[in-house]
């Protein structure tokens, strides 16, 4: 059971990611700096809970406000820019914020050993969850706990105004500017949640990973995290869970028997799907079939 | 109807997940000893999980060739082994760990190949054993590859067999100023973001090197405070031209600063890659030193395959080569399995035939109730261990570290090989 | 209620609207046409604050708008309807409208959170009639972009109205349309009047400007040539060599 | 005094060092900058193609010890190919107007193609030959690398038959017609996927020279080159401004010039700091590129 525990952990940090993606998505804009977001959440975290002997819950939600506080401060000179220019300029920050921790060495003696980020040696021993007996389950079920939270605020959230005023700036710029919609704050506003969100998911990594280092929070991750709202869709956060059970889930673990060929599958899976189905596996046919369907087996009779 | 046409999509993912549901176990009716291995088989650092299954798998095979293990009950078993891609990456080594430990009956596993994948998850370890409290993975490791100094005491299931830097290096420089008593200066530099190279370049290299009287002609070092090696007590600013990073391009700055020291003996430390691109930048400079020394992790067939003419001369200390007939019979195997056995992959086969040696005499027996047993007397058994045979010799263990001191021997590039110029068994 | 005061727009050398003076009482129809290229569009466009103005000024209800970004603009009360139909098209008719409850009043009315979450029956209540209005009761929960044209063009009236403005601005609202959708637009536009709201037609469409509005202003490279009652206007000799005289205006 | 001038030699020697190897980069974001100008697109792929591209020169090299003329053919026109096989399946088929699907697509490709180069080559790095590669030419106290003026030369030839078929082919006509009024050029009668594909083959051609010239300029090929080349080549895109071209030559050198410098004065650790705050400066004062006009394009 452990192994399905760790992999729920794994697959429960990756919906995190990928969310906190999805939110500035809805905007519009796309974001390769929810790696470092995650990244300052991870190390916000681990230095709480390992140098200052934080528990695990203040420690996270610290984290997580230094992640949105970073976010939103680059919000502001980020967002002027869009499209290539704002890739791009996500890409350096996140690259600015990995090699910050890359050159942070911050070493304390705790309990006669040394600890503490270490740059080139990473952060170890951030073992919060095993040092004080959690079990495998309750590390999962935490992890979960947080993962339902972000998606059920997330789910709310779309289905009532605020959810309509993001993708109307994803939309159409122009036009919600004109119906009064204050672009900037929403994209700030967006920007910032989306780093609270990486940075809870950065802050649950370091302590199931319980070591962390520069290497960990490369564009690669960033990708990943813009690759599962894309590949999911972005009608529903499910789409994104969908995405992540499948690369991580099937992909990344299912396959692992088929040994060197599972990444070369992996591309090969990613073009296909954006070529059958560009919106993502959850675009607006399919919500919409599955809505219909669900409605149709409530209401015992078709939904015209 | 349900609208199967916009569904379809989703139906080879739900068939996935149902895939991924089936339980991994197996039971089979023979006993067998179980190990499992995992390393880098995807990404690129590929090259250490082939050639580490490689051997492994050679390993194996010849265990079983030769009649199998020994059991508790003096049954006798055949050895059987599984080998994991975990990319080189911590969250799929840690992901693999879990699972060898969870789905399978391996009695250990050998893996992961890259330091830190290995630093990762050798967290989710429990810390002591008996300790109720702590609630990590109860199941011991046997590394191989991974050879980042000092990771296996964290915690007391993980054990590493890989060569120790300290000892070679030491016994390198020494035989250095022995052989060559005109070298007097020395410098280097070394890929900071690849954390083996720059903690053996700045604790281990530059330390051994000052230690045996060479002078280091540089500034302070990264990643390194106070003074260097025990001949200056002064603390210098830290030479900063002199490094670079694991994927960089150009060395044009880090060759000028070389040429600059003037000094006798340059120290490359560093992974094939980077070692290449600097050796060559270095030949197009004409920084000629009158020794040039590696990394351990370059004496590798891939440092061959990049530069072979420009790495000509080079000295490494390394922990295999092909020197005994036994040695000589792995290389052989691990070719023919599709890899190469080099310093980080020969401890596999050590490694098969360490677990050969502690079934038999912990007597393990094997069998599906006795599992958690079995892995307990299996992480003893290698923590009693003195001493084991291996591919050069005599093999030490360091009993709390968990780590091991290994005969070794110094390679030169000559030729486009491989060559080894001394052995410091004889 | 709305001035412009020498109003001047260039972009780069093109002089867009040129020193144009233009004033709209109190609930009135004020027409503003021209020919292609003539800066109309553009003259929307500042007043909505999607560019700033180069020289002059804008001032509605007695307050300078310069710098004030466009969605404050619309807090203010001037809402706007585009050109070339510009709604969300993946949103539902019901979310168009939802989106654009952003008058002052609406802004003070609710907490932030309830506005941004939630929607209070009086907010539910004042959409439904405005679907009522326009015709659209029954496709509250298609999506924008499953619309036919017409019924588009009808929700981009409704979203701007949604926003209870005090002064709307319709740039070519009956471009594309049939002469019965023209007949329509008619009846909707004067019950937008006769519901308070200030109104400026931008427009092409003889058929909807002279039977519509109040007053007219015609300009031409960004200038004012005339101004009058749509009778005036139609026999005003400048207008007839603006629309079919031989100097051709710049691409817009 | 004696110190100042060793001093402005070692900068000198680092700027040149760094121009030189700048033009590899700006050969990789002169390709970024033509599919983007054409399609307005992002094709992540891109560098990794012209890394695979170097690689089956390699091929030809290792097996028929290819003259490094041919080899640096054989890499051009395979990645020409390589492009046009990105083409087809992360964009042809793809919605225009859908970014995303084209930008996840590529990434999809990307892995791909790096994994695949790692399962044939298991990663390893292998020696790959330079033009002039012992040459160099002495300048009182500097010097410069003979095979890098040959690839800054070669950048310069590319970059100028790049301009010509642009500006003087009705090829490049199309090209420029699709990339600025892309319903119009069809109503005009141009076949816009076979432009766009052309511009990908185009593109790859370039991106080959550019692998096999990195690849030639480091003196070994390995998929590590991949990533980093993709981030070079995306900065340079961006600093040059989007579309332009000689805006990504112009920041191809400056950014491997200040590399080299920041590299010399603050020490590897700090050196990408330096160049991203650069960055950071062009995107927020001149956020259309060197040579970009203020046009607001929406």
């Amino acid at each position: 059971m452990e192994f399905y525990f760790g992999l729920a952990q794994i697959i429960g940090i990756h919906v995190i990611l990928g969310l906190s993606a999805y939110v500035l998505m809805l905007t519009g804009q796309l974001s390769l700096a929810q790696a470092g977001f995650f990244a300052i959440g991870a190390y916000s975290a681990g230095i709480l809970t390992v140098l200052f002997q934080f528990h695990i819950v203040p420690a996270l939600i610290i984290a997580s406000l230094v992640a949105g506080l970073f976010a939103f401060l680059i919000g502001f000179p980020a967002l002027r820019v869009r499209g290539l220019m704002l890739v791009v300029a996500t890409i350096a920050f996140s690259e600015v914020v990995r090699l910050f921790f890359f050159n942070l060495s911050w070493r304390k003696t705790i309990d006669g050993i040394e600890a503490g980020p270490d740059s080139t040696n990473g952060f170890r021993e951030i073992r919060f969850f095993a040092a004080n007996g959690w079990e495998p389950y309750q590390v999962t079920l935490f992890v979960w706990l947080f993962v339902a939270l972000v998606m059920f605020l997330i789910w709310w959230s779309d289905r009532a105004r605020s959810g309509a005023v993001l993708r109307a700036v994803g939309e159409d710029e122009l036009a919600a500017h004109s119906v009064g919609i204050n672009i900037t704050a929403v994209k700030v506003a967006a920007m910032t949640a989306g780093g609270m969100i990486a940075g809870i998911g950065g802050a649950l990594y370091a302590h199931t990973a319980t070591y962390v280092d520069h290497l960990t929070f490369t564009i690669l991750l960033g990708t990943f995290a813009i690759a599962y709202p894309i590949l999911g869709g972005l009608r529903s956060v499910f789409g994104t869970l969908l995405a992540v059970v499948l690369i991580q889930g099937v992909l990344v673990e299912g396959l692992r028997a088929l040994g060197d060929w599972r990444n070369i599958l992996f591309g090969v899976i990613i073009i296909l799907t954006m070529n059958l189905k560009p919106g993502g596996l959850f675009d607006t046919q399919t919500v919409q079939a599955l809505r219909k369907g669900l409605a149709f087996r409530d209401k015992g009779a078709p939904n015209a | 109807m349900f609208y199967p046409k916009n569904l379809a999509g989703l139906l080879p993912a739900a068939a996935c997940v149902v895939m991924l549901l089936l339980p991994g176990l197996s039971q089979a009716q023979e006993r067998t000893v179980k190990i499992a291995g995992w390393g880098a088989k995807s990404g690129p650092l590929r090259s250490f999980g082939v050639n580490s299954e490689a051997v492994l798998k050679a390993a194996v095979e010849s265990i079983n060739a030769a009649g199998g293990v020994s059991l508790g009950d003096g049954t006798r078993a055949m050895m059987e082994m599984e080998y994991y891609d975990s990319a080189c990456n911590a969250d799929q080594a840690i992901s693999v760990a879990r699972k060898v430990a969870s789905q399978t009956e391996a009695l250990i596993g050998i893996g992961p190949t890259c330091s830190g994948a290995a630093a990762a998850m050798y967290g989710i370890f429990q810390k002591n054993v008996d300790n109720s409290g702590d609630t990590g993975l109860q199941f011991p490791i046997l590394t191989d590859t991974a050879i980042r100094p000092g990771l296996a005491k964290k915690s007391q299931w993980t054990f590493r067999n890989v060569p120790n830097e300290i000892n070679m290096y030491d016994e390198l420089f020494a035989w250095l100023r022995e052989n060559h008593p005109d070298v007097k200066t020395i410098y280097g530099g070394t890929e900071t973001n690849q954390a083996h190279s720059k903690l053996t370049f700045a604790k281990v290299i530059v330390q051994m090197a000052t230690k045996h009287g060479f002078e280091w002609v540089g500034g302070g070092i990264d990643g390194l405070t106070g003074k260097i090696g025990s001949g200056s007590d002064q603390v210098l600013e830290t030479t900063k031209a002199s490094n670079w990073l694991m994927e960089d391009t150009n060395f044009s700055v880090q060759a000028r600063a070389f040429k600059k020291s003037r000094a006798d003996m340059l120290i490359v430390s560093s992974h094939p890659f980077t070692t290449c691109g600097m050796l060559k930048e270095m030949k197009r400079q004409r920084v000629r030193p009158k020794v040039l020394v590696g990394l351990t992790s370059s004496s590798s067939q891939e440092t061959l395959l990049g530069c072979a003419a420009e790495a000509e001369g080079m000295y490494i200390p390394t922990g295999f080569a092909p020197v005994t007939s036994v040695a000589k019979r792995v290389a052989k195997a691990a070719t023919a399995n599709g890899g190469f056995a080099d310093l980080h992959s020969a401890a596999a086969w050590e490694n098969a035939w360490i677990i050969k040696q502690v079934v038999e005499e912990t007597g393990i027996m094997a069998k599906p109730s006795t599992l958690a047993a079995d892995r307990r007397k299996m992480r003893d058994g290698l923590e009693a261990l003195d001493n084991v045979d291996g591919l050069l010799g005599s093999v030490g263990r360091v009993r709390d570290e968990g780590e091991s001191i290994k005969p070794f021997v110094f390679v030169q590039a000559t030729g486009g090989q491989w060559v080894v110029v001394h052995d410091p068994r004889n | 209620m709305l001035e412009l005061k020498g109003v001047t727009k260039r972009f780069g050398g093109v002089q867009a609207v040129n020193g144009l003076d233009i004033s709209v009482a109190e609930n009135e129809i004020f027409g503003l046409i021209g020919p292609n290229g003539s800066g109309k569009s553009t003259t929307v466009n500042l007043i909505c604050g999607i560019y700033p103005v180069t020289a002059g000024e804008i001032v509605f209800n007695g307050k300078n708008l310069a710098g004030l970004p466009p969605h404050k603009r619309l807090r203010a009360g001037i809402a706007r309807t585009f050109q070339n139909i510009r709604l969300f098209p993946n949103l539902t008719v019901w979310q168009n409208l939802l989106v654009a409850r952003n008058s002052m009043e609406d802004v003070h009315s609710q907490s932030f959170l309830a506005r941004w979450l939630g929607e209070t029956r009086h907010t539910r209540g004042e959409i439904e009639s405005i679907l009522e209005f326009s015709d659209l009761a029954d496709k509250a929960d298609d999506l924008a972009s499953n619309l036919a044209f017409g019924e588009q063009r009808r929700l981009e009236l409704a979203r701007a109205a949604a926003a209870k403005p005090r002064l709307l601005l319709l740039d070519e609202p009956a471009a594309g349309m049939n002469r019965e959708e023209v007949q329509d637009l008619i009846h909707r536009v004067r019950g937008l009047r006769d519901s308070g709201i200030t109104i400026l037609l931008v427009e092409h469409v003889m058929q909807l400007v002279m039977n519509v509005t109040d007053r007219i202003c015609v300009i031409n490279f960004g200038q004012k040539i005339a101004q009058g009652t749509p009778d005036e206007i139609q026999n005003h000799s400048a207008v007839q060599e603006a629309y079919f005289g031989t100097t051709a205006g710049d691409p817009d | 005094m004696e110190d100042f001038w060793i001093e402005a030699i070692e900068l000198t020697q680092s700027v040149i060092d760094g121009l030189l190897f700048g033009s590899t980069y700006a050969l990789i974001g002169i390709g970024f900058t033509l599919i983007f100008g054409a399609m307005h697109k992002l094709n992540m792929t891109y560098a990794a193609a012209s890394i695979a591209g170097a690689y089956v020169g390699l091929v030809v090299f290792v097996f028929f010890s290819a003259h490094p003329l041919l080899v640096f053919a054989v890499s051009s026109l395979a990645s020409g190919l390589i492009g046009l096989l990105v083409y087809l399946i992360c964009f042809r088929f793809i919605p225009v107007n859908n970014h995303l699907a084209a930008l996840m697509a590529t990434v999809g490709a990307l892995f791909f193609i790096d994994e695949v180069i790692i399962h044939i080559t298991n990663a390893s790095p292998l020696a790959f030959p330079a033009l002039f590669g012992a040459a160099s030419f002495d300048l009182g106290a500097v010097w410069i690398r003979g095979d890098l003026l040959f690839v800054f030369a070669a950048s310069v030839a590319s970059t100028a038959a790049l301009l010509y078929v642009l500006y003087r082919t009705r090829l490049g006509l199309a090209t420029r017609a699709v990339s600025q009024q892309n319903v119009a050029a069809q109503l005009c009668g141009i076949d816009v996927h076979r432009t766009n594909a052309t511009t990908f083959v185009v593109a790859g051609l370039l991106g080959g020279i550019a692998g096999a010239m990195t690849a030639a300029s480091v003196g070994v090929l390995s998929p590590l080159l991949t990533l980093p080349i993709t981030v070079k080549g995306l900065i340079v895109t961006v600093v040059g401004g989007l579309g332009s071209i000689p805006g990504a030559i112009i920041a191809g050198l400056m950014v491997g010039a200040a590399e080299n410098v920041f590299l010399y004065l603050r020490g590897v650790n700090e050196r990408d700091i330096y160049v991203l705050l650069l960055l950071f400066v062009f995107l927020v004062f001149r956020p259309n590129g060197i040579f970009g006009k203020s046009i607001n394009r929406d």
